[in-house]
């Protein structure tokens, strides 16, 4: 692995375990007390110059959602990434969107999907891509998607014969108006 | 600024050029394709010179206002109800809805996921499906004549069903759809 | 005796306001004025008795003698009729200026006084002895009022001015020392006497002194000085008072100079004349303005010595002298540099009677004089003609600028100045009009042909009668400018019926002139102001000059044909001149636009008819330059109409390029080309009425002109939409409309004659026409209705009703052309010089040789197929239901907002991107160009006034010795 | 009078039936070079009759109503302004009653009140159209009126019958052997007239729905589908006129008129779209110099 990577870690005040490194690849777990001074110095001091994404994974058996944050230099020989737990209860994380402007849009993602507050993200309440979603944000593990599924849209109803050949013969009987769905639902 | 009362009623009454009418609507269907998910690529093959679907009379129409069946295709999530209600109501009457794929008919194999609708019928009056993951051009073009031989046969009506429990429809759109800034008729 | 206190009143008041000025300052006020008013009356008494107001014999004086013994040893005075009408007004001038110049310190009360009696006493001076008293007095009086304040300016001022008249002083008195030592006389009489080298001398040394006094050009630099530096009140009465009367004192001495050949002095002049405007186009301040004009006024008075004698002389001199005296008096009255806006306040239009005066706009007092001096001149070389006329305008050009743009404040009790300044211009102007009334003549028989006349009458007439309820309802910004219109559509009307070139001039200046003021009072105008009337002058002065050029008929042959042409040009604002007219028809009042475009701009027409009959120029390969300026305003202009988008804009550009069509018609000059044209200029105003004033009544509801402020204005506003529709279609030339048979007619003729290149340009032009017709009726009246214009109402009946009646004639003639045609065609036949065959009408078909056309008929059957369809539709089925305007198909969404959704502006991009590979020319920044260059040519000139005194010495005397070099006859 | 009527009744829906036909045809043709079946010939009556018994149908103001009829009687109107068989004494219509420019600008009549029913629906991409249309139009114009100046300076007629007459004798006095440079400007200017391929951007699916008539729906639609059909009709006549020597029977006219209804589907069907820039650059210079030629040769 390069210089450049090995640096980062080297220069940092704090103790960090790095998970995985590789040829121009570094990927560290850091406590999330640090996280935006590690980002800071990768961004100002290593140029790191682009924010890939950020993303999480919901570890719901340690309560906590894991985000990573994933850096890449100008020259796109070196990925770097921070991972760092942060609680699920009300989760808070602080943005850094006035660090790489792209983040606004990933941290509006991830407060519709996983209700990950920002605070001071301009526009992380504005819709994404659910329009007026009232349930739990529908990404956490513990929200059922199926039992919700079931409960708004409903459930066709099974079909009568196995045999194909029956089943489309009367499903073309009924040719005559589609009855709403109401008479059906038992 | 939008329109603010219902079409009147079709009247039902008999008369002598319905089996003509027929014949003509049979004959020359102008769709207007919701690609909203997989299904629309599905419809390109139409027009090559192998499925040939001008020799059914069959066109593609841009917009709705000229059309007379809509293909809606693919998953179809709340956030596209929305849309495809509003081009079901600016066709004119009479129009049809052909439902593409299994996604689009019962979820399919998106059926518990938290935005794809499972019954489209609850929502809009479908005259036919065309079932399968995806469906060959063939099966389409299958589908297409059953449609004629409906429209034939004047049983194609879910517009006139479509329009006389708007309020159950509306009802069920409302249900799922919660932000509705819809206007109330589309026409 | 009456003499005696019309001159030494004043004095006596001035040594009784010096006592009591000190004590009493209000009570002296009253005193002085009271002396003043006495010798008012004492010098009215003397006119009466000399009978000097029929201006017609000037020459009877009385004589008054002083102390012992004859002259020079007394004063003794002669007052002439004309001396004593300037007496009336240094009066005037001193009564009125008493209060502004006082008001400051009243000790300059007893200077204004005996400033006063200098002045009499020059003008009635008879010797030269005493006038080079009175000079001195008045020198020292003006150099006393002129550093009466603390401020360094005036004293630096003061003492240039003492500077100059003191070496004014020493050659005075040199040329008198020779005079009274070859002659041992010193009346005026004394310089003829002179022989050889002392005549030499003398006039070389009074001419010096003359032109430096008068401030003409070489040596007017201390003038432009004085003007500009001094008080605007003092300023004012110095020009009315002293200045006035060291004018008339020259114009006395002048002609009596021992020159040989006088013309000399006109060539002084004009020469000066040219020159010394080229330098005042930079100028500024209005006080430097002002001395600009004043020294063309001394360089007119040189003219006038130089070519006229006798009564004419006395006549010409008195007129310009007084009344510019007068009209500057009231501009320094009112000019006044700390306010802004010279249009938004009153005094803006108060100070354009002074400006128009002294620019000599008929009829004005002033312009009689200059009409007859030009007429004289044209007599004695067309390039001195030429030179005055070039300085006249160069001079109304920088006085328009200082009423469209110098700061005028409207001054507390100022108000009587202006209003009694007016009174006497007026009186002038009614008083001269009426001496020179039997040179006019409303006989009409400029064009022979009644009908054509009827017709032009009927255009203007109606025009303005139509236009004029529209100017009621303004809208905010706009005052009131019914009365320019009304003035100038009423001279429009009786244009037709000039009987000689003075009349049909007068009619046109007036009605350019009240077309401007009513300009100025709209909403935007500032911007469109100064270039009209800069154009109206232009115009002006042209057809002057090829009218006093072609004395015997109206226009003759020639050069006078191609002045009177290019004048026609301008009026119309063919391409170049554009600048003009779309700046000024977009600028104005929206009703004014409209009687602009559809009635005024005809003028232009009926004086191209006019000419081109008078000279039968139709005969001359003059046609097919016309032809060609027609038909590329045409296309460019329609070019620029369908790429602009602001609704009068566009309008204004598609008149222009209307205008195009007739010009070709008229460049054909055969029967069917002036048709063509004649047709086309009536329709043209029918419709181009009903667009403008459909364009009235929607700005003056929505308040915008910008088309992407607009739209879908159909549901609101379905009346006005109706009648723009209807002109629409009639100048875009789909039949069954009127527009069809202007270009029917004139491609005919143009196929008859051959220009096949020029109906191949017309063609496409008249096809461009019909992008920005749509464009026009959508980004207005189509489209989305925006949200701010959702409650606007419909137009105002007093734009309504002429619209429908226009509509109503519009309608008429589309269906039954013959009706118009079987007037108009015999007419045109039988006027003298067209070529070519005329089209036959029988009954409602019309034949030319190439083809023929059944208006009615084609009418009838577009009414009945579309009833048919639309009969056929409402009982084949249910009626259709009627959706909200945002019910559009738009792929699922909902539209943003009607304002999104409404197209309207960069309509025709691919146009404009197909159009890319052309080079760009600007009509703005060729006139700019122009105007830099006579900037630069001014700025050479003005080099030699440095603003240093000693500078202006040595002019006088480089000058002096010039002239001596020159009447020697070489070294 | 009564007479009158009937033969423009006659002439009207002849030439819809035969428009119709054409459209057929002309669908039939492509569909074959693009090695498809296509659809039957009586496709485009089974369409307009569908449209004309729609059940419902919406509209958007007063002008957005009456475009359609604009349209008809715009199309019935040019047809009936150009004679139709020579010495035919029983149809003559309107013929008498105008010459080629009347007809000429007879055809914006047409346009006109489409575009402004287009203005009217609201719709942006309607008004685009449009506005594609309108530059396009008066740039094909441009050419289109060198093309009348040659006939009309060359035969020194303007009216359509001596320009018939003109052509009488012999297949070499037709004006495509006279003026062969003004035929080829003018066979150039059908194209676009026609909507055909290269110059297709008013009609543009792809890029705006449809065009115009975006909102226009059934009965409205039908009126513009039957109106569109007569006016190709009457275009084609009035070239048959102009330089293929006129039509001497009934029989002939037809013949013509499908011969030349061939050419802008041949074109059309092996050719991209210009985009608007282009199709305007190429109709101001390349027919317009065409016909100049002829223009020259006919002024000196």
């Amino acid at each position: 692995m390069d210089k450049n990577l090995q640096r980062i870690i080297s220069e940092s005040s704090f103790e960090s375990d790095t998970i995985r490194e590789d040829e121009g690849y570094l990927h560290v777990r850091v406590s999330r007390v640090h996280v935006l001074e590690l980002l800071l110095s990768a961004k100002q001091r290593f140029d790191m110059e682009t924010l890939q994404l950020i993303s999480v994974v919901d570890r719901i058996e340690d309560a906590v959602f894991q985000l990573t944050w994933i850096l890449e230099d100008s020259g796109g020989t070196s990925v770097f990434m921070i991972s760092a737990d942060y609680p699920r209860e009300n989760c808070t994380v602080p943005t850094i969107g006035d660090i790489w402007p792209t983040a606004i849009l990933f941290e509006r993602e991830l407060h519709e999907m996983y209700g990950i507050d920002f605070p001071g993200n301009p526009r992380q309440n504005e819709d994404f891509l659910l329009e007026d979603w009232r349930e739990l944000p529908p990404m956490r593990r513990d929200f059922d998607t199926l039992e919700y599924s079931l409960r708004t849209y409903g459930e066709r109803r099974k079909r009568t014969h196995t045999d194909p050949r029956e089943y489309i013969a009367d499903s073309i009987d009924e040719w005559d108006t589609p009855v709403p769905m109401k008479d059906f639902e038992r | 600024m939008y329109c603010n009362k219902l079409p009147d009623k079709p009247d039902d009454r008999k008369k002598i050029w319905d089996k003509v009418d027929n014949m003509a609507r049979a004959n020359s269907l102008w769709v207007t394709a919701y690609g909203t998910g997989c299904g629309a690529i599905e419809l390109r093959p139409l027009h090559t010179s192998r499925f040939d679907m001008e020799r059914f009379g069959i066109a593609m129409r841009p917009t709705p206002r000229q059309a007379d069946v809509l293909i809606i295709s693919g998953y179809l999530a709340v956030k596209t109800l929305k849309r495809v209600i509003r081009v079901y109501e600016q066709i004119q009457d009479p129009k049809y809805i052909l439902a593409l794929g299994s996604c689009t008919i019962n979820g399919g194999m998106y059926y518990d996921s938290y935005n794809t609708l499972n019954i489209l019928d609850r929502y809009l009056p479908v005259d036919v499906y065309v079932n399968g993951c995806m469906p060959r051009p063939e099966a389409i073009i299958d589908g297409f004549s059953l449609l004629m031989s409906k429209i034939k046969a004047g049983k194609a009506d879910g517009w006139k069903h479509y329009m006389e429990n708007l309020e159950y429809y509306r009802e069920n759109q409302k249900k799922v759809i919660h932000n509705w800034d819809l206007p109330d008729y589309n026409w | 005796m009456v003499v005696a206190l019309a001159v030494f009143l004043p004095l006596l008041g001035a040594f009784i306001s010096v006592w009591l000025s000190r004590r009493k300052p209000r009570l002296s006020v009253i005193v002085s004025r009271l002396f003043l008013a006495g010798g008012l009356h004492s010098t009215i008494v003397l006119s009466i008795k000399l009978n000097a107001w029929s201006f017609s014999d000037l020459g009877n004086s009385i004589i008054l003698r002083t102390g012992v013994g004859a002259p020079p040893l007394s004063i003794n005075l002669e007052a002439t009729g004309g001396a004593v009408i300037a007496a009336i007004v240094v009066y005037v001038a001193a009564i009125l200026g008493i209060s502004r110049l006082t008001s400051r310190n009243v000790k300059t009360l007893p200077l204004l006084l005996s400033l006063v009696t200098a002045s009499l006493g020059l003008l009635f001076a008879t010797d030269l002895f005493n006038s080079f008293v009175f000079l001195e007095i008045g020198s020292i009086i003006t150099i006393g009022l002129t550093a009466a304040c603390r401020c360094r300016r005036r004293w630096e001022v003061a003492v240039k001015v003492a500077l100059v008249s003191g070496l004014v002083t020493i050659l005075y008195l040199l040329a008198i020392v020779v005079i009274y030592k070859t002659t041992g006389e010193l009346r005026f009489e004394a310089l003829g006497m002179l022989h050889g080298f002392p005549a030499l001398l003398v006039s070389g040394l009074m001419l010096t002194v003359i032109m430096t006094e008068i401030k003409a050009f070489p040596l007017s630099g201390w003038g432009l000085d004085f003007y500009e530096g001094a008080s605007p009140g003092f300023a004012g009465v110095y020009s009315a008072t002293w200045s006035l009367a060291v004018l008339m004192w020259s114009a006395g001495i002048l002609p009596r100079l021992p020159i040989p050949n006088l013309q000399i002095l006109a060539w002084i002049g004009a020469g000066g004349l040219v020159l010394g405007q080229f330098a005042g186009f930079r100028a500024t301040s209005p006080g430097r303005m002002m001395g600009y004009s004043s020294a063309a006024y001394a360089s007119i008075l040189l003219i006038l010595a130089g070519t006229t004698t006798g009564h004419d002389y006395l006549q010409l001199t008195l007129v310009l002298m007084i009344f510019a005296a007068i009209a500057k008096f009231t501009v320094f009255m009112l000019a006044d540099p700390e306010n802004e806006n010279p249009l938004k306040s009153a005094a803006g239009n108060l100070l354009l009677l002074p400006i128009l005066v002294i620019a000599g706009i008929p009829p004005l007092p002033v312009f009689w004089a200059k009409f007859k001096l030009l007429s004289i001149l044209a007599g004695v070389s067309p390039l001195m003609l030429a030179a005055v006329v070039l300085g006249l305008f160069l001079e109304a050009v920088y006085l328009l600028r200082l009423w469209s743009k110098r700061p005028v404040r409207f001054l507390k009790n100022g108000r009587l100045v202006p209003a009694v300044t007016s009174l006497l211009m007026a009186a002038g102007a009614i008083w001269l009009t009426a001496g020179f009334w039997r040179s006019l003549s409303f006989s009409g028989s400029l064009l022979s042909s009644s009908t054509l006349r009827i017709l032009f009458m009927t255009v203007f007439g109606a025009g303005t009668l139509l236009t004029l309820p529209g100017a009621w309802n303004r809208i905010k910004g706009e005052r009131s400018y019914w009365f320019w219109m009304l003035l100038s559509g009423i001279s429009l009307t009786f244009l037709p019926m000039a009987g000689n070139g003075i009349t049909f001039y007068i009619l046109w200046e007036v009605s350019a002139f009240a077309a401007v003021i009513a300009v100025s009072r709209g909403s935007r105008a500032a911007a469109g102001t100064f270039w009209f009337a800069v154009f109206a002058a232009a115009s002006g002065f042209l057809l002057l000059a090829s009218i006093v050029l072609s004395r015997s008929m109206f226009i003759a042959p020639g050069i006078p044909l191609i002045l009177v042409a290019i004048a026609a040009l301008f009026k119309l604002g063919q391409m170049g001149a554009h600048l003009w007219s779309v700046r000024a028809y977009s600028a104005a009042p929206a009703t004014m636009s409209a009687f602009m475009a559809g009635t005024s701009s005809k003028a232009a027409v009926f004086l191209l008819v006019v000419a081109a009959l008078g000279t039968g120029a139709v005969a001359m390969p003059a046609g097919s330059v016309l032809a060609w300026a027609g038909v590329l305003t045409a296309l460019s202009m329609a070019v620029m109409a369908a790429l602009s988008s602001d609704y009068k804009k566009v309008l204004a550009y598609a008149s222009v390029s209307q205008m195009g069509y007739i010009l070709i018609g008229l460049g054909l000059a055969s029967v069917m080309g002036w048709t063509a044209a004649i047709y086309h200029t009536f329709h043209h105003f029918l419709f181009k009425m009903i667009l403008f004033l459909g364009a009235a009544g929607v700005i003056f509801r929505t308040g915008t002109s910008d088309y992407n402020r607009l739209g879908g204005l159909i549901r609101r506003m379905p009346l006005t939409f109706t009648f723009t529709l209807i002109s629409v279609i009639a100048f875009a030339g789909v039949p069954p409309l009127a527009g069809f048979g202007g270009k029917w007619f004139l491609y005919n003729g143009l196929i008859e004659t051959g220009w096949l290149p020029i109906a191949l340009i017309a063609m496409f032009a008249s096809v461009v026409a019909f992008l920005y017709a749509f464009r026009l009726l959508h980004a207005v009246f189509l489209g989305q209705l925006s949200t701010v214009n959702a409650r606007v109402k419909e137009a105002p009946l007093a734009l309504l009703v002429p619209q429908g009646i226009l509509t109503a004639a519009l309608m008429l003639f589309s269906f039954r052309p013959t009706l118009f045609l079987e007037h108009i065609v015999p007419a045109i036949e039988s006027l003298p010089g067209l070529k070519g065959v005329a089209p036959v009408i029988n009954g409602t078909i019309v034949t030319t040789p190439l083809g023929n056309w059944n208006a009615w008929a084609v009418g009838m059957m577009v009414m009945g197929l579309f009833g048919f369809a639309f009969v056929f539709y409402w009982l084949s089925g249910k009626r259709p239901k009627h959706v909200g305007q945002l019910d559009i198909g738009f792929a699922g969404e909902l539209p943003p907002s009607a304002e999104e959704v409404h197209y309207a502006g960069n309509f025709f991009k691919p146009y404009r991107r197909a159009l890319a590979f052309l080079p760009r020319i600007h009509a703005g920044k060729v006139f700019s160009g122009i105007t830099e260059v006579f900037k630069i040519a001014g700025d050479s000139v003005r080099a030699i006034f440095t603003g240093d005194a000693r500078t202006y010495l040595a002019h006088s005397l480089i000058f002096l010795v010039i002239v001596l070099i020159y009447l020697r006859g070489g070294i | 009078m009564i007479s009158l009527v009937m033969s423009i009744t006659f002439t009207a829906l002849a030439a819809l039936v035969w428009g119709l036909l054409l459209g057929g045809i002309s669908r039939m043709v492509t569909a074959r070079i693009h090695g498809r079946i296509g659809p039957r010939l009586t496709q485009n009556f089974i369409d307009l009759w569908k449209l004309f018994r729609k059940k419902s149908s919406i509209h958007h103001g007063t002008m957005f109503w009456l475009a359609p009829m604009f349209r008809v009687a715009g199309a019935i109107g040019v047809l009936v302004l150009v004679p139709l068989v020579v010495g035919n004494t029983v149809i003559v219509n309107m013929s008498f009653s105008g010459d080629l420019l009347l007809v000429v600008y007879f055809m914006f009549f047409g346009c006109l009140g489409m575009a402004l029913g287009a203005g009217d629906s609201g719709h942006p991409y309607a008004v685009i159209a449009v506005s594609r249309g309108l530059a396009q139009m008066s740039s094909y114009e441009l050419s289109f009126s060198a093309v009348v100046l040659v006939l009309a300076a060359g035969l020194r007629t303007l009216s359509i019958e001596e320009i018939i007459m003109a052509q009488q004798d012999g297949i070499l006095s037709w004006n495509l052997f006279r003026y062969p440079f003004a035929t080829a400007a003018a066979l150039i200017t059908l194209l676009p007239m026609q909507m055909a391929y290269p110059f297709s951007i008013v009609l543009a699916p792809q890029e705006i729905p449809i065009g115009p008539p975006t909102e226009y729906s059934s009965r409205f639609l039908s009126f513009m589908f039957s109106g569109r059909a007569i006016f190709g009709v009457a275009k084609l006549v009035l070239f048959v006129n102009l330089f293929f020597g006129g039509a001497s029977s009934w029989i002939s006219l037809l013949f013509k008129t499908f011969l030349l209804y061939m050419f802008p589907i041949f074109v059309s069907t092996v050719f991209p779209r210009f985009r608007t820039e282009q199709s305007i650059r190429f109709l101001w210079f390349v027919p317009t110099s065409l016909a100049a030629i002829d223009l020259l040769r006919v002024m000196i």
